[in-house]
């Protein structure tokens, strides 16, 4: 991202955040998988993911690359995202009740071991992410939209 | 001991919050009750909440402060509501004079009776295989509150949306067709 | 107990900003203040004296685990929080685009 | 047959359309989003009326043990006759303000963001309706709250967005109310399983905590059902939403997430003393009397209608607060009848409001000759609120008045009396204006509201009309079901329980 000063921060800002970023996003996807063994869970590490993408937006103005991403695109990920939470609950029908865990509990300490809960924390993290990440957006975009007429 | 001071800092930091007139301030003042809290989770032993809580609010300050900063704002000006003042604090009086004294018949401080909670600190692990016994509450023994948590922050994104969207009616000349 | 006083005196803080404010962000920030204290007296229902995170060690098995359920629940009731509170800041937002103030007393277009 | 599982459907379904119709809305046909919404509509509707009758024959309550633990360990879904009853209010409503709504939201941009945040606000209100824990309760009473909060500001213009914003703030402080009381209950018993929490609380008595958490209640469910000294917002809200969304909000919303909520914790869990009566009657009362004297100044049709729920919603609470059978019978008897003949008026004044675009009534006239349907369904909608015999308005107002009379409360009596005379004057007003005279000129070409809105209205009607019947011996079982689950109090534990435990 070649640095024109005209948006987003200085060049310090920038730099730093080439290396962060990417970080941030790590640190988020760790504590969403490993929701089931140490703290955190679907919610933290979905926020943690959008606040990442939050900072980009930050540091690198409007025009950064990931500000193009289309509302429409954000809106049909969270949807989607609430739509696999619910059908990891209907899951549960197949074993019998309504929010059954199924999958077979695994080995404790192990990270694929909690049967439905690892998926329920992936969707739900995937959800609150892009749906936060969607609000920014949407308080970003009007902005913008609003100065340019 | 520390919980009490940090709780005295978040009472202070709170009414700076309230009462101070430039609104910047008073929403970084929200935001230093906000980390109060967290610290206070991390004291009680919650770390699931300390991470949720710091990560929240550094959002929601994100939002405030996009909300409140470049408006061309005037200082807060003060209105004398002279009854409203005496009814919020008249309503205030009694509410904690009669919690206080609720109070007296909660478990004290410290011993919480955990009946229902046994079974989860017990078999909470060997049921659902979770270790995070906070996750295996809400992923597996209460998991229907988290699906209506999801709900609940799904509704408030598309009522964002919904509330921030440009034309909220069709322009009266598209609306009779006759 | 004197913990939970401290509380709801923080509760009421909040209440006091929301119905005495006439400034519609001071309004937010009061309701911002009324969900911390109400997430804080629940956990605070739910801490045992010297007890540990309610998280498996490895090897040994921990004794005195403090309350999960407070902090289930006061999970679920952050991230309502912040959904109010996004949802709040958006209506004042677009408020502050049709009437341009944020003072709660001019912004009396309703009759009656 | 008995097997509980339908009872995962109610809030199954409504979540389902709302994500689906979110994510394929704007790539699917807005006729095909219409159809869909009013066949998952329907089906909730049918899955209510199965659920009446499979109480009917099995008797006692089912419980739906979700995630297969034992109550008090997880959370249970309790169907019996109080929850049945209200679902099948809800669900009647929510069909025809969905088909209303397919024709009405016409005049608003983004229809499928509309339905996606209709089904949320049912989804949330079902899902109060069926849920057996308490904390639960709370969760799906704030997805319908904030569901209704953006639904309230969803023409964005200025007033729209200040109603919905003070709306938005009092349900925020009613809630926090909710959450403090829920957090003293279970810092007392430890435990949130509606049942289990009114079995332990069985064996504490006489503390201050309780009192002090019922006050905290009322206050926080008070609010969510506009008992007058909390009403402020709904005078605001109801008018400036789209009108399908204000006959949702005035016909069930305030009495799901108010009535049922608080008379569900108050009788089953905290267990009714005749302190907690004697409240919930005087400010039944008081609401009832203030709300009808504002709303005889009013000129603006949807101000006026919001301000008559209010003091219908007196009424509700003056019959449940008598605590005798005949009171609990007429005060749900009410609470139905309101639900129906209220919506229908507000899916009126949006018909009149999408036929000449005001709402005020000194510049409507005559409408009768251009307007015939709605006319009609307004006038049995009026002739029904205000008590007139064939409709179903006067017997649910004839019992309450009846019941105040056997309980040897006069002056309660009295006060319904004249509320019912004030409301028909108002009413009265409101014909006269709006429908009899001459037509204005600048009105002389408006058509008649489209198929589907009519449709609406005149089912609505035709329930206002045959509402009566509720009460003939061979359907009175759907009202006495109600009524026992409310006498019986804290009896409520040990049947949930026994029945989990199978």
């Amino acid at each position: 991202m070649i640095d024109n000063p005209k948006n987003g921060m200085s060049l310090l800002v920038k730099t730093i955040t080439r290396i962060t970023v990417g970080l941030i996003l790590l640190f988020g996807i760790y504590i969403v998988l490993h929701g089931h063994l140490s703290p955190g869970g679907g919610f933290a590490g979905g926020v943690i993911v959008a606040l990442s993408l939050v900072h980009l937006i930050l540091a690198f103005g409007r025009e950064a690359k990931v500000a193009k991403i289309s509302m429409n695109l954000a809106s049909n990920l969270e949807s989607l995202g609430a739509l696999m939470f619910l059908s990891v609950a209907l899951l549960g029908f197949l074993g019998g009740t309504f929010f059954l865990n199924v999958l077979n509990k695994g080995l404790p300490f192990k990270l694929f071991s909690a049967g439905t809960i690892p998926f329920s924390n992936i969707s739900i993290s995937i959800k609150v992410g892009v749906g936060l990440f969607a609000i920014f957006l949407a308080l970003i975009i009007l902005e913008g939209t609003k100065r340019k007429r | 001991m520390e919980l009490h001071l940090l709780l005295l800092f978040m009472i202070f930091a709170a009414i700076v919050a309230v009462e101070v007139k430039d609104l910047l301030s008073s929403v970084i003042g929200v935001g230093a009750v906000g980390f109060a809290l967290c610290l206070a989770f991390l004291i009680l032993k919650a770390p699931d909440l300390a991470i949720t809580q710091l990560v929240v609010e550094i959002l929601c300050l994100i939002i405030l402060i996009r909300a409140t900063i470049n408006k061309d704002l005037p200082l807060v000006i003060e209105g004398r509501w002279v009854f409203n003042t005496f009814a919020t604090l008249a309503f205030v009086a009694v509410f904690l004079f009669f919690a206080f004294h609720a109070l007296k018949e909660l478990p004290s401080f410290g011993d919480p009776i955990m009946s229902v909670v046994k079974r989860y600190i017990a078999q909470g692990k060997a049921e659902t295989g979770a270790v995070n016994l906070v996750t295996a509450v809400i992923l597996d023994f209460r998991a229907y509150d988290t699906l209506g948590e999801a709900t609940v922050l799904f509704a408030s994104v598309i009522g964002i949306m919904a509330v921030l969207r440009r034309p909220g009616r069709k322009k009266i000349e598209e609306k009779n067709h006759d | 107990m004197t913990l939970y006083f401290l509380c709801l005196v923080l509760f009421c803080i909040g209440l006091y900003g929301v119905l005495r404010k006439r400034n519609i962000v001071k309004i937010i920030i009061g309701i911002g203040i009324i969900e911390y204290s109400m997430n804080l007296f629940f956990v605070l229902l739910g801490y045992k004296l010297h007890g540990r995170a309610p998280i498996d060690a490895q090897n040994q098995d921990i004794l005195n685990m403090v309350d999960p359920i407070p902090q289930a629940l006061v999970l679920t009731s952050i991230v309502i929080g912040l959904g109010i509170t996004a949802l709040l800041i958006s209506i004042a937002i677009r408020i502050y685009d049709k009437y341009g103030t944020f003072d709660i007393t001019k912004i009396k277009r309703l009759k009656g | 047959m008995s097997n509980p599982i339908f009872i995962t459907y109610f809030v199954i379904i409504p979540l389902f359309a709302a994500f689906f119709i979110s994510l394929a809305g704007k790539y699917i046909k807005r006729l095909y989003v219409d159809a869909i919404s009013s066949v998952f509509c329907f089906l909730l509707l049918v899955f209510s009326l199965y659920g009446v009758n499979v109480l009917h024959k099995l008797g006692g309550v089912l419980v739906y043990k979700i995630g297969g633990w034992v109550p008090p360990f997880g959370i249970c879904m309790v169907l019996d006759g109080l929850s049945s009853f209200m679902l099948v209010t809800v669900n009647l409503v929510a069909f025809f303000i969905c088909v209303y709504s397919v024709s009405y939201m016409e005049k608003y941009t983004d229809k499928p963001k509309f339905f996606t945040l209709f089904f949320l606000m049912l989804a949330g209100m079902n899902g109060l309706v069926v849920t057996g824990d308490l904390f639960n309760l709370f969760v799906f009473l704030e997805i319908a709250s904030i569901a209704s909060y953006a639904l309230v500001a969803f023409g964005t213009e200025a007033e729209e967005l200040e109603a919905s914003f003070k709306y938005a703030i009092m349900g925020t402080v009613a809630s926090s109310f909710i959450f403090i009381g829920i957090a003293f209950l279970y810092g007392f018993t430890s435990t949130l399983n509606m049942a289990d929490m009114a079995r332990v609380l069985t064996t504490k008595t006489n503390t201050l905590l309780l009192p002090f958490t019922a006050v905290l209640f009322l206050m926080g469910f008070g609010l969510k059902a506009a008992l007058v000294p909390f009403h402020a917002w709904l005078p605001d809200a109801h008018p400036s939403a789209p009108a399908s969304i204000s006959a949702m909000l005035s016909g069930v919303l305030i009495k799901t997430l108010g009535v049922y909520a608080m008379i569900r914790i108050f009788f089953n869990i905290l267990g009714i003393t005749n302190i907690y009566l004697s409240a919930m009657m005087f400010l039944g009362g008081l609401s009832l009397i203030t709300a009808v004297i504002l709303a005889l100044s009013q000129w603006d049709l949807k101000r006026l209608l919001a301000y008559h729920s209010i003091s219908q919603i007196g009424y509700i609470f003056l019959g449940i607060g008598l605590g005798t059978p005949l009171g609990i019978l007429g005060g749900l008897l009410h609470l139905f009848n309101h639900s129906v003949f209220k919506s229908l008026l507000f899916l009126n004044s949006g018909a009149i409001d999408y036929a000449i675009n005001t709402r005020d009534l000194k510049e409507m006239s005559g409408l009768k000759e251009k307007m015939p349907v709605t006319a009609n369904t307004n006038l049995i909608a009026s002739m029904s609120i205000a008590g007139i015999p064939p409709f179903n308005g006067f017997f649910s107002k004839f019992i309450i008045i009846l019941a105040c009379i056997q309980k040897g409360f006069m002056g309660y009596a009295l006060v319904a009396v004249i509320g019912s005379l004030l409301t028909l004057s108002s009413f009265m007003k409101v014909q006269k204006y709006a429908f009899l005279g001459e037509l204005k000129e600048k009105y002389k070409n408006i058509k008649e509201v489209p198929m589907a809105m009519k449709v609406s209205m005149v089912g609505l009607a035709l329930i206002c009309i045959f509402g009566g019947f509720m009460l003939l011996p061979s359907l009175k079982f759907f009202l006495n079901s109600a009524v026992n689950v409310l006498l019986e109090g804290r009896g409520y534990a040990q049947v949930v329980l026994e029945a989990a435990a199978k």
